[in-house]
């Protein structure tokens, strides 16, 4: 499988202190790549930076071969790249089915009728059709999640970046939600993961990054990264701290 | 029974939290004796550093109540919370960058009860960290991370608390600064000062603890000692793999 | 349907008796309906960048001064007075769409602290310009179609116009855009909305709206001058009337326009204590009634609605912005976190 | 154009910056603790001057003294307005909206009291002044202000750097859920913060009467110089403000060589300049 994204030695530092430092790995077209590790290694911030919401200070990020980084974000989500936030944030006060509308006729660029269809097929597939015409603000925490998800979806991304998608979710949603992101992958959606719940990276995603502190520690299929000792090392601390 | 009571430092009783609907903590039952460490330990995203929030009543609990020293936390604000006795070390630091060292230290005396003995509780925190007295005039955001880090307890110890509330001190630090940090907490410890450990890194809390609490997704899963701890078990826990 | 075809029919015998008017009424009902008219149609202006964009303007004033100034000017010059409106609009539209990509650098009330301030440099450099007559401003030739009445129809046209424009663009890719650029600047950049352009766009429209205006006012008046057209007060009153009557609908800013008109004219021989009321008023209604008067409007057309109003799609709601700790406040979002962030992007 | 000219623009443009940083440092203070725009700083000034105006042609009391006089009340009635009003709105929409309300009913009070006739204080030492260095004249009124200000803000500067007080106010500016957790309650400092900013607003107005003639459109005029400077200094201190303040003053008075036009239009092309360059740089944290 060709090689969708390649992140090339990326760092980004915030005022002196390096959020992230020469990260380089490539995320092939088709898998469910994980990206996990623990609170501060920078992997919120390597999203944005796909993202172009912010710039590297290093480095930068080629997608199907092109370098892409520097582009505004709305033309980077135009190429079909798309993400998804670690808080929901929907337009909080446009209906679900505006929140989605709105992607599908700029990000995808679809004419008015096939916009309208393709964002009930997607509220179809994030189980929100019932809300259609719900205001965001009212819906749960969880709901606005799954909204969130379609907004990113309405743009009809090819690499779809999601930052930390089950947290705080009970088991019974972290199901719902890994029915859906299973059932992208099987579209062909290509999805960079960012996660804690680190039981369901493990079992899903095809291929696995660790970053901590900003350096990318390990990279792998999952099964050989669990068992790894640096793996270990980054969550559980040292073995003579 | 009565006896028990005075021992406990902190108990808290059966607490869920809710955040804008989202339920983050579910049941929490935790106690701290005096004289104790008692470390959290949890991945990213357990709850720790809102049940640490919470102690501090800077979020509110909707169930349950907590116990400080036998009085109930429950219609104190977060400012009236510091003069019973508890003081924290946030997570992320989060000293004031744009005020120099000394000040810094001020604002941990700001209770009017605790002014008087500022300054030989200053120099307590000096002799500590005898780095702090050498900055003391230097802004606070310009110093480096471990000494923002000691800085952060220099100011929590500034109040003399009976309790220390420590919120993921080795973020971001070298092996060898956390290191000296432990060390300078056993020596807090030792000075009487009962210590709530939130750490991700299992390992080194369990080293450093008399007992230790293990959060998954708002819950706490595991308590117990050193001695009965099985590491295989609890990494277990810890990932939430079982 | 059957409450879309109703406002429908109140619509056309609304405009019957808009048309009808004049020659029922002269002097002065009238000169109160035609200054309604204006302050409808600038209530609407201001209305559709902050409602459709989030764009809190605080120097609205701005755009109706230069239309009004561009309008005398050319009018003079010999040329009739309706293109000379129009051009005095499509100045202050251009001059929108040449300082926006700095506006739009800042952010919620950063952007309100940069239209006032270049709202008022405005004011001080016409009223020490030369050429503009300074102080005293300029006056307009006598043109020939001057009569109250067709002052009247004129600006009854540009209320209707600014009542029908932001109808249309919320119905359109644009308005939908625009809706989410107020939701969530950051979000709707990074799904695919220019968001540049269409705060941008909207602002140049809302502009012209307010320059429509200030030309109508100006060929009605015969004069201008600097205190008048650039002043805060007429900036702040968009806002009050607006707030007054209700963010985010078409009718608020009527409503609001028409209550702060009415109060004006009732106590016309003493004006200030109109708008001191009208800014109790406005604290109160803050306090007690977020969404504003036409909520209390819906209250009382509720049971006159039919029970059908289930089936249909509920109405867009804009109040999900807490006030009170039980309120909802129909505002854009300038949080803590949102002031700390004056600009859009780190680039 | 005689360097003694210039010399005396050069000292008219301190003078002048001096009382402009006391006007901007009200502002600067709300702004940098409460995170709020105080639109209401114009309207209150102009409302002390008309206070000031009132006591001195009714009892003759020197209008310095009258200003200080005023300040307590001030404190008090701001203490109140964000204990009672602005503190209880939830969002800083609806403060600004409360805002806009309330500098529609100062106006307008003023408006119905005082008139639209242009005011102007004027003490028996109104037309002094000194003659220095051979053909620059200092004005007494100038002067005074330019030392009163200075005062003003060099004991706001004490106040925020050697109490307590102060400390809690720079806390609360730069994290207030860390500052509670210190035994700071951010809700009664920020209630002083307003009170303490609008008793700056207090003298400012008692300066500015006697120095400006005064009418109701004056509100905005400073309500834009305050923003300018605040802008220019950042709120980042005293000292800043004070910088804020001359840089403001000198432009102004050397743009007025060119024409009165110049004069307000300075202040604008300063504040787009920042914007242009530094769209982070202003409004920061209050600091020292």
């Amino acid at each position: 499988m060709s090689v969708l994204l390649s992140i090339e030695k990326v760092s980004k530092s915030f005022g002196g202190i390096w959020a992230l430092r020469d990260v380089t790995f490539d995320v092939h077209e088709g898998d469910i790549v994980g990206l996990v590790g623990p609170n501060g290694a920078g992997k919120t911030t390597l999203l944005k930076i796909c993202m172009n919401l912010l710039r590297p200070s290093h480095g930068f990020i080629k997608y199907k071969g092109l370098k892409i980084t520097g582009l505004s974000p709305h033309k980077t989500c135009k190429l079909g790249i798309s993400m998804t936030n670690q808080i929901p944030r929907p337009f909080k006060r446009m209906n679900c089915f505006e929140n989605v509308l709105v992607g599908c006729l700029f990000g995808a660029g679809l004419k008015r009728n096939e916009a309208e269809r393709e964002a009930e097929t997607i509220l179809e597939k994030v189980f929100l059709s019932q809300k259609k015409y719900t205001i965001a603000g009212e819906l749960t925490v969880f709901e606005q999640k799954l909204l969130d998800l379609a907004i990113a979806l309405s743009t009809a991304p090819k690499f779809l970046m999601l930052d930390e998608p089950l947290a705080g979710s009970t088991e019974k949603e972290v199901a719902q939600l890994v029915s859906i992101i299973k059932k992208l992958r099987d579209e062909g959606t290509t999805i960079l993961w960012v996660e804690h719940v680190l039981s369901e990276v493990i079992e899903n995603c095809d291929q696995m990054i660790v970053l901590n502190e900003g350096k990318k520690i390990l990279e792998g299929k999952p099964q050989e990264i669990v068992n790894d000792t640096r793996f270990i090392e980054a969550y559980v601390g040292e073995e003579n701290a | 029974m009565k006896l028990m009571w005075v021992r406990k430092m902190l108990e808290i009783r059966n607490v869920d939290v809710s955040i804008e609907g989202l339920k983050i903590l579910h049941n929490i039952c935790l106690h701290i004796e005096k004289g104790e460490i008692v470390s959290l330990i949890g991945a990213n995203g357990a709850g720790k550093t809102t049940l640490i929030k919470t102690i501090m009543r800077i979020i509110k609990h909707q169930k349950g109540e907590i116990i400080f020293s036998s009085q109930k936390l429950d219609p104190y604000e977060p400012y009236q919370v510091v003069k019973l006795g508890i003081s924290l070390v946030p997570e992320g630091r989060r000293i004031f960058p744009y005020m120099t060292v000394y000040e810094n230290l001020q604002i941990g005396a700001y209770v009017p009860t605790k002014r008087k003995e500022m300054k030989k509780h200053v120099d307590w925190v000096f002799s500590l960290f005898p780095i702090l007295k050498e900055r003391r005039n230097q802004l606070a955001g310009t110093l480096s991370g471990g000494e923002q880090q000691m800085l952060a307890i220099g100011r929590a110890l500034i109040s003399r608390p009976k309790l220390l509330l420590l919120d993921e001190i080795s973020l971001g630090l070298s092996p060898k600064i956390i290191n000296t940090l432990y060390k300078t907490i056993k020596e807090i410890n030792a000075e009487g000062v009962s210590i709530l450990l939130v750490e991700q890194a299992l390992r080194r809390a369990l080293k450093f603890a008399n007992r230790a609490y293990v959060m998954e997704r708002g819950k706490i899963v595991w308590e117990g000692d050193r001695s009965v701890f099985n590491e295989d078990e609890l990494r277990k826990k810890y990932f939430g793999l079982s | 349907m059957r409450l879309k075809s109703k406002s429908i029919m109140f619509s056309i015998v609304f405009m019957f008796f808009i048309i009808v008017i004049p020659w029922i009424l002269q002097g002065y009902p009238l000169l109160f309906l035609l200054q309604l008219a204006i302050n409808i149609a600038f209530a609407q202006s201001w209305n559709l960048g902050f409602s459709y964009a989030g764009l809190l303007s605080l120097g609205h004033a701005l755009f109706a001064g230069i239309s009004g100034y561009v309008t005398v000017v050319i009018c003079n010059m010999g040329i009739p007075i309706y293109i000379s409106i129009l051009i005095g609009a499509f100045t202050s539209m251009l001059f929108a769409v040449v300082v926006s990509p700095l506006l739009m650098r800042l952010r919620a009330i950063y952007f309100a602290i940069g239209t006032l301030i270049l709202c008022n440099a405005f004011q001080y450099w016409f009223m020490h310009w030369t050429e503009a007559g300074r102080a005293l401003g300029l006056r307009l030739r006598m043109y020939p179609e001057y009569s109250l009445s067709n002052c009247y129809y004129l600006a009854w046209i540009v209320a209707f116009i600014a009542t029908v424009l932001p109808w249309i663009i919320v119905k359109s890719k644009l308005g939908l855009a625009a809706l989410s650029v107020r939701d969530d600047v950051d979000r709707s950049e990074a799904i695919g909305v220019p968001t540049l352009l269409v705060k941008t766009i909207i602002f140049a429209i809302s502009a012209f709206i307010a320059g429509l205006v200030g030309g109508v006012r100006v060929a009605y008046l015969l004069i201008i001058e600097p205190t008048l057209a650039f002043s805060f007060e007429q900036s702040l009153w968009a806002t009050l009337a607006v707030v007054l009557g209700g963010t985010g609908t078409l009718i608020g800013p009527i409503l609001g326009a028409a209550v702060i008109t009415s109060l004006q004219y009732a106590l016309m021989n003493i004006p200030e204590l109109s708008m001191l009321i009208t800014g109790v008023m406005l604290i109160l209604i803050i306090l007690f009634l977020p969404r504003g008067l036409i909520s209390i409007v819906k209250k009382i057309l509720q049971p006159l609605r039919k029970p059908n109003t289930h089936a249909r799609p509920p109405q867009r709601d804009q109040g999900t912005i807490k006030v009170l700790s039980n309120h909802k406040f129909p505002f854009s979002d300038c949080s803590e976190s949102a002031v700390k962030d004056v600009c859009s992007f780190e680039h | 154009m005689s360097p003694s000219f210039l010399l005396q623009l050069l000292i008219n443009g301190i003078l002048l910056g001096g009382l402009y940083a006391l006007l901007g440092s009200g502002l600067s203070l709300c702004f940098g603790v409460m995170k709020f725009f105080n639109i209401l700083h114009g309207s209150f000034t102009l409302l002390s001057c008309y206070f000031i105006y009132s006591i001195f042609t009714s009892t003759g009391l020197d209008p310095i003294i009258a200003s200080v006089i005023l300040i307590p009340a001030y404190f008090f009635v701001g203490f109140c307005l964000r204990r009672y009003l602005i503190g209880r709105l939830a969002t800083l929409d609806a403060v600004l909206i409360v805002g806009f309300s309330l500098t529609t009913v100062l106006r307008n009070i003023v408006l119905l009291i005082w008139g639209a006739r242009p005011r102007g204080v004027y003490t028996s030492y109104s037309m002094l002044a000194f003659d220095v260095l051979g053909g620059v004249r200092i004005s007494f009124i100038y002067l005074l202000c330019f030392i009163i200000s200075l005062v003003g803000l060099f004991s706001l500067h004490l106040v925020l750097k050697k109490t307590f007080l102060g400390i809690a106010i720079r806390a609360v500016a730069q994290d207030p859920e860390m500052s509670s957790a210190f035994g700071v309650n951010p809700s009664l400092i920020k209630d002083l913060t307003f009170g303490i900013s609008l008793s700056f607003i207090a003298l400012t107005g008692g300066l500015m009467s006697t120095i400006y003639s005064f009418d109701p459109t004056l509100e905005i005029v400073f309500l834009t110089k305050a923003i300018c400077v605040v802008v220019l200094g950042g709120l980042g201190s005293v000292l800043g403000t004070i910088v804020g303040g001359v840089v403001l003053g000198l432009a102004e008075c050397f743009a007025g060589i060119a024409g009165a036009q110049y004069q307000a239009f300075v202040g604008t092309v300063i504040f787009l300049i920042i914007v242009l360059i530094k769209p982070k740089g202003f409004f920061g944290l209050y600091v020292e």
